[in-house]
């Protein structure tokens, strides 16, 4: 046996050993997500899960151990992905400080940043939000205006940020700031602060879907202290230097995001035949529809493979750096075409939007959520910019 | 006829565009909607809709209504599109008036003058699965005494809750899929058996699930023919498939509006995003797929008051080209309004929902391009 | 019986009396059709066709009649085309003269232009060509370079045409040349000369269809007298006005063009059903070809419910004076979808390009000729732009 | 496996544009266009690819050949598409040689040394009507003496006017739609009996029109089993699609980088076209589907080269994708070349004419996409 089947089998029998069984259940709503922080709270199952996952490193993986990580090497965190998957454990822990800000400090943080924040991450302890659009600044995030004055020992904060993903439950924010305003991407600087600082507030932005993850933040005289303790600093990388770790940041979410479309496990078309009905031939009886759902078939299938070839040219550093970015275009329209289908399926029955049989509407509020896919993160004519720039080289991109 | 508005029913277009959007914008919507109103519409307005002579439109002249047509319907139901205005008017003034004109006197005597005033609310009970499936109607219907009982479910009867009457297609004889056998029934809400399971939709309207238990109707109730529905039904589904048409119109209209506007408004990179080319070639086709539909909700509606042999199709034409333009223009809406677009406090994401209930009743593009395909022989 | 109805039976009846048997039979290629010109070569029945018609005004039926028309009225006209087409009479003509210089002339001439030109029109003595666009100058029409020098008494015209539509058969042209070189719309001159005239020369230009019906078309030091005969300028309109003349000529080009896409008669789905088969339950057995037929189906009723309306609010006045543009736009592009979708459904029967099968590869030929429908006459990219600028009134459009 | 080209694919890779561009380049397709060339392909350049090892790529390393599977096959395939190459690579070397390699020893022994050597071409008959449809071959095979007597019809032999042998589809039993009863035959083109008419087609390849009247094989010809020719007939079909489907990916990349490059050097209204932005955002999209779909093909032919189970329904998404994204290549590019795109003397037209013929060649996007929901079940 290969080590990583070795590797395999026993991170098989520890998750069986270990894995309380609320947590190989099904999440049945966005509540079932762990967040951590300083004010979680928790359901049966969820502190347990998250304190032995957190224990052995496997909350990241594949981070060091020394801050906090399970030191497996991508093919074991790999390995891990799918017996989680396969033995349908939950994920112990969701936390932006995992997904962006934590590869963030990995990449471009002091050693003393990497050594305070990211076991505070891995263990659950700090939610962070991220500060980083503003209403005047949608796609072009450069130009933010929210201000940091250098009083010495601390910077002054104002301003206003928006979209800012569970703000009113985070305890930390990772926010770009402006620090010169005679430069635009020149001028901007990534900065680390705690929610509860005198002058911080915020309001929840309701959406369409009915939900509000996203708030306003809003900055009044907020004082952000240079250094925590005796020398983490508050900035990440350096002063001025904040749009190289906002644009490395929005690569690896690009790249995150970039999966969406290839999500759909199975077929639409087989899910619904039976539902909608078979006509004499045995082929889901509405014949326009199902053409659609063929292509759309055809579409998630090829995704899948584009998905998969992404993955291992981007690992084996054969992709185009810019590549992200198509792969966020295609995947983001093609969960939203699978969503105007999945609701064309429904029917009526998927209009409802409160009642018990649609599950409070869950269809079509994950419809309208879908929305967004090809907005946030770099909208979807932002990604073609780039592409049209960075790939195809065309003039005046 | 030329396929314009004429001198008459452009004064009535622009008399239902100022009332639409004087008493009942987008706003009215909101307010009903947050206040959880269980029926999902305001009575008064249904009121004024009636002073404003709009309940009467289809019904004669000699019955004290205004005996006008489908493209006088479609006029006031583009603005409630546009406005997205909750309103019984459709299913009451549209397409069940114009089943009742194909009734008997009885029939219209005992309804019109509520129709009228403004007090009647009207509920088509035709769908009994998740999609529209008018040719597999199965509910039975056997005749008991002088009348029929009726047994089964119907699903997604908008303003089933609130509705004083409910036109039910049932089977009395046949079986689903079968041509004849249908008939139209005239029932009273109140009647012994009858229950209704209100829900709300995504654009906050209220459609029942409605069961009904051995109901017991006289044969007065039968609108048409027994067991020669068709005709009847028909009548009604193009009456209702067109107005869905012309609302499903002013929908996507009304989002493409406001999101002109606000690309006109809305800066990024230092430029308008409305000077965006891409944009502009987007919303300039979103421009030409409306005005298209534009054309053929007005065809159909023509045709059906010309009573043309070819109005079916266009009916469908028009359900299934408004849809499709519709679809485009409130895609293309929030995506151009990019983030807040997805917020509640922009309109956008309000015509995106409203497209979505409309897409479904009474057939949405994918079944009324098939019944293109049908009609035509293949 | 109505003033019009009358007409109708009487035309019916001059029509029956009048046209010769061979011009009643449906055309079967491009020969068929009759240009006229100094050169014209006619088939049995042609010229009898023609000199009936034209004595009769009836080439051009609502031009007044002391320009060589028929004097109908607008009603009576369409009444004239009806009965042709019940009777499947011909066209007697088809003339560049008649679809484009006429009506620029019966707008911007002067009565001796029109009483010298628009009767060798009508009567089809001189075929006309349309000089526009130049290698440089595509979507971009103003920009033109093609140089007209006043030398006191005639113009030096020096430059290069393209796209000059049987330019080698023609035997005068309508030409936009550039008389002001510090101008660019207020340059342009509008000028007709004769295509016999020293240092004109044409070289056709094959295309991907396989023919040939355009020119690359040369002005080597062409000496165009100011004024034929007495009084009739060479020139229309004015000096430096020419592009007022060619934006009227190119939106009387788009409207006429912008019907195409309604042209389809019949149902395409219900055409290549029998051919393609049909499955057990009697629909076209290729379910998502079938699909695709059917969405097009729809999209040509819904256009020629389209095309009724601009024609009918065209005439009243009613609609916006750039909506030839919107017509053109809808109308090419759904051309090319039918075509498309025609080569789809005759399979590799219509690939082939030579065979008598394939009557020479019409199909193919003229499916590749629907290319340039959204090129021709203005691109779709330019019908969006001018929606863009002139409907919607973006900013910078 | 990685879903990229390991470093002997790319070598292999390297070679084959070199050579595609040195040797047979779009000027090649146009010599032996304008000359009316009766077989429609170069013999000399046969004998090159032979020279190159091209057409042993499937032939096993103890039988000649490289030993090497699809992905090595569609790297040479893409490179074929993208020059325009007329070639009876596809016929011969990919579909036909997969038929063979699950045939007996002596029709391997009797066709593999010319194809090694470049002197033998092979052609597939397998469509009868002008839609590709293998589940409705009805060509009848009938038992005589010890072989077959084939009589029948077969429409658009790609190469069948110069092949020296054709893999024809018939039916030794049941009928037109039966799973079983089809049986391979490898029919030696001299046969007597055999008719070929010949037809150049949009894209001047040579395609035949086949007729056997009552032409007689030795058992030996069969391939595969008797009766049972649904096995080896899928492994023609899924290496003739694949290969078709990386081929098709060749024209679609190449016809976008010509018109990436033309759009460079366009100016219009003072501006390099290139830079307007609905240019842009419609050709990076292009670039999308472009790219999903050379992940489709090599996804494909590497689940080839692994026998897997899920290869089927790969090879009919690579086929769709391969087209759908190829038909938007040579619309695009085509439309942004404007004018000059309608000419013979630009290249953009003949990517066009390409594509129209592979789209057709073992089933087109629709074919393959209704393959696609039959699989899934629905």
């Amino acid at each position: 046996m290969s080590d990583l089947e070795t590797f395999r089998a026993e991170t098989a029998a520890w998750l069986e050993a270990n894995c309380p069984p609320e947590m190989r259940q099904p999440m049945t709503s966005e509540d079932d997500a762990v967040w951590g922080g300083r004010n979680a709270t928790f359901k049966p199952g969820q502190k347990e899960w998250l304190d032995i996952m957190a224990a052995k490193g496997w909350t990241v993986p594949d981070w060091p151990t020394e801050y906090g990580g399970g030191g497996l090497s991508r093919a074991e965190a790999k390995v891990l992905g799918q017996e989680m998957a396969r033995l349908r454990c939950r994920s112990p822990l969701s936390s932006f400080g995992i997904w962006m800000l934590g590869p963030a400090l990995l990449h471009f943080g002091t050693e003393a940043q990497k050594k305070y924040f990211l076991p505070q991450i891995a263990r659950g302890e700090i939610r962070w939000c991220q500060g980083y659009s503003e209403p005047g600044s949608g796609s072009d995030l450069a130009s933010l205006q929210t201000s940091a004055i250098d009083q010495g020992d601390h910077y002054l904060v104002n301003g206003q940020k928006i979209w800012t993903s569970y703000a009113d439950q985070a305890d930390w924010i990772f926010c770009l700031t402006r620090t010169d305003k005679n430069e635009k991407h020149k001028g901007i600087t990534f900065l680390l602060f705690d929610m509860a600082s005198e002058g911080v507030s915020t309001k929840p932005i309701k959406l369409i879907s009915g939900a509000s993850p996203f708030c306003e933040t809003f900055f009044d005289d907020v004082k952000v202290p240079k250094t925590y303790g005796e020398d983490v600093s508050a900035i990440v990388y350096e002063e001025n230097k904040g749009w190289d770790v906002a644009k490395y940041l929005l690569g690896h979410e690009r790249s995150m995001i970039s999966g969406q479309g290839g999500s759909a496990g199975s077929s639409l078309g087989e899910k619904f035949a039976d539902k909608i009905g078979r006509d004499e031939m045995g082929r889901l009886d509405d014949p326009i529809l199902r053409a659609k759902l063929a292509d759309l078939d055809m579409e998630l299938l090829a995704f899948r493979a584009m998905a998969e070839r992404f993955g291992d040219t981007f690992k084996a550093g054969l992709c185009h750096p810019a590549q992200p970015n198509m792969m966020k275009y295609v995947g983001t329209e093609l969960n939203k075409s699978r969503y105007e289908l999945i609701m064309s399926s429904g029917g009526s029955a998927v209009l409802e939007w409160e009642s018990d049989a649609s599950n409070g509407g869950l269809t079509a509020r994950d419809w309208l959520r879908t929305k967004a896919n090809s907005i946030e993160g770099g909208t979807s004519e932002v990604m073609l910019n780039v592409i049209s720039k960075q790939i195809l080289r065309l003039p005046g991109a | 006829m030329p396929l314009y508005l004429n001198d008459d029913q452009k004064m009535l277009h622009d008399s239902a565009v100022e009332f639409m959007k004087g008493e009942a914008p987008v706003s009215h919507m909101r307010e009903f909607r947050d206040k959880q109103c269980k029926d999902g519409f305001s009575h008064a307005l249904w009121k004024q809709f009636a002073e404003m002579g709009f309940t009467g439109i289809l019904i004669g002249e000699d019955e004290g209504g205004l005996g006008l047509g489908h493209v006088e319907a479609g006029v006031v139901l583009e603005e409630i599109g546009r406005n997205l205005t909750p309103s019984p008017f459709l299913t009451t003034a549209v397409a069940g008036v114009e089943a009742l004109n194909a009734g008997g006197k009885a029939l219209r005597d005992k309804y019109f003058p509520g129709i009228l005033s403004g007090d009647t609310v009207l509920a088509l009970a035709i769908d009994e699965g998740a999609k529209h499936r008018p040719d597999q109607i199965g509910m039975a219907a056997t005749r008991e005494g002088n009348g029929f009982k009726l047994d089964g479910k119907k699903q997604f009867v908008v303003q089933g809750g609130s509705a004083d009457m409910v036109l039910v297609a049932a089977r009395t004889s046949g079986k689903a899929g079968d041509e004849k056998g249908l008939t139209l029934f005239a029932v009273d809400t109140g009647a012994k058996g009858v229950s209704r399971d209100n829900a709300r939709l995504v654009d906050s309207a209220m459609a029942a699930h409605m069961q009904f238990d051995g109901v017991l109707v006289d044969a007065d109730a039968v609108v048409g023919e027994v067991d020669d529905g068709d005709a009847v039904l028909r009548r009604l589904l193009n009456a209702g498939r067109s107005g869905a048409a012309a609302e499903t119109l002013g929908v996507g209209s009304g989002a493409m509006d406001i999101t002109v506007d606000y690309i006109k408004g809305r800066s990024q990179f230092g430029s308008l995003i409305g000077s965006f080319q891409a944009l502009q070639h987007r919303i300039s086709h979103l421009y030409s797929e409306i005005e298209v539909a534009r054309a053929c909700v007005l065809k159909a509606q023509q045709l059906l008051d010309e009573g043309s042999a070819s109005a079916d199709m266009m009916v469908s034409v028009a359900k299934a080209k408004a849809g499709k333009a519709t679809a485009l223009s409130v895609k293309e809406g929030v995506q151009m309004h990019g983030g807040v677009g997805m917020t509640d406090e922009y309109d956008i994401g309000l015509y995106m929902k409203r497209d979505r209930a409309l897409q479904e009743f009474m057939g949405d593009v994918n079944y009324h391009t098939n019944l293109v395909a049908e009609m035509q022989g293949y």
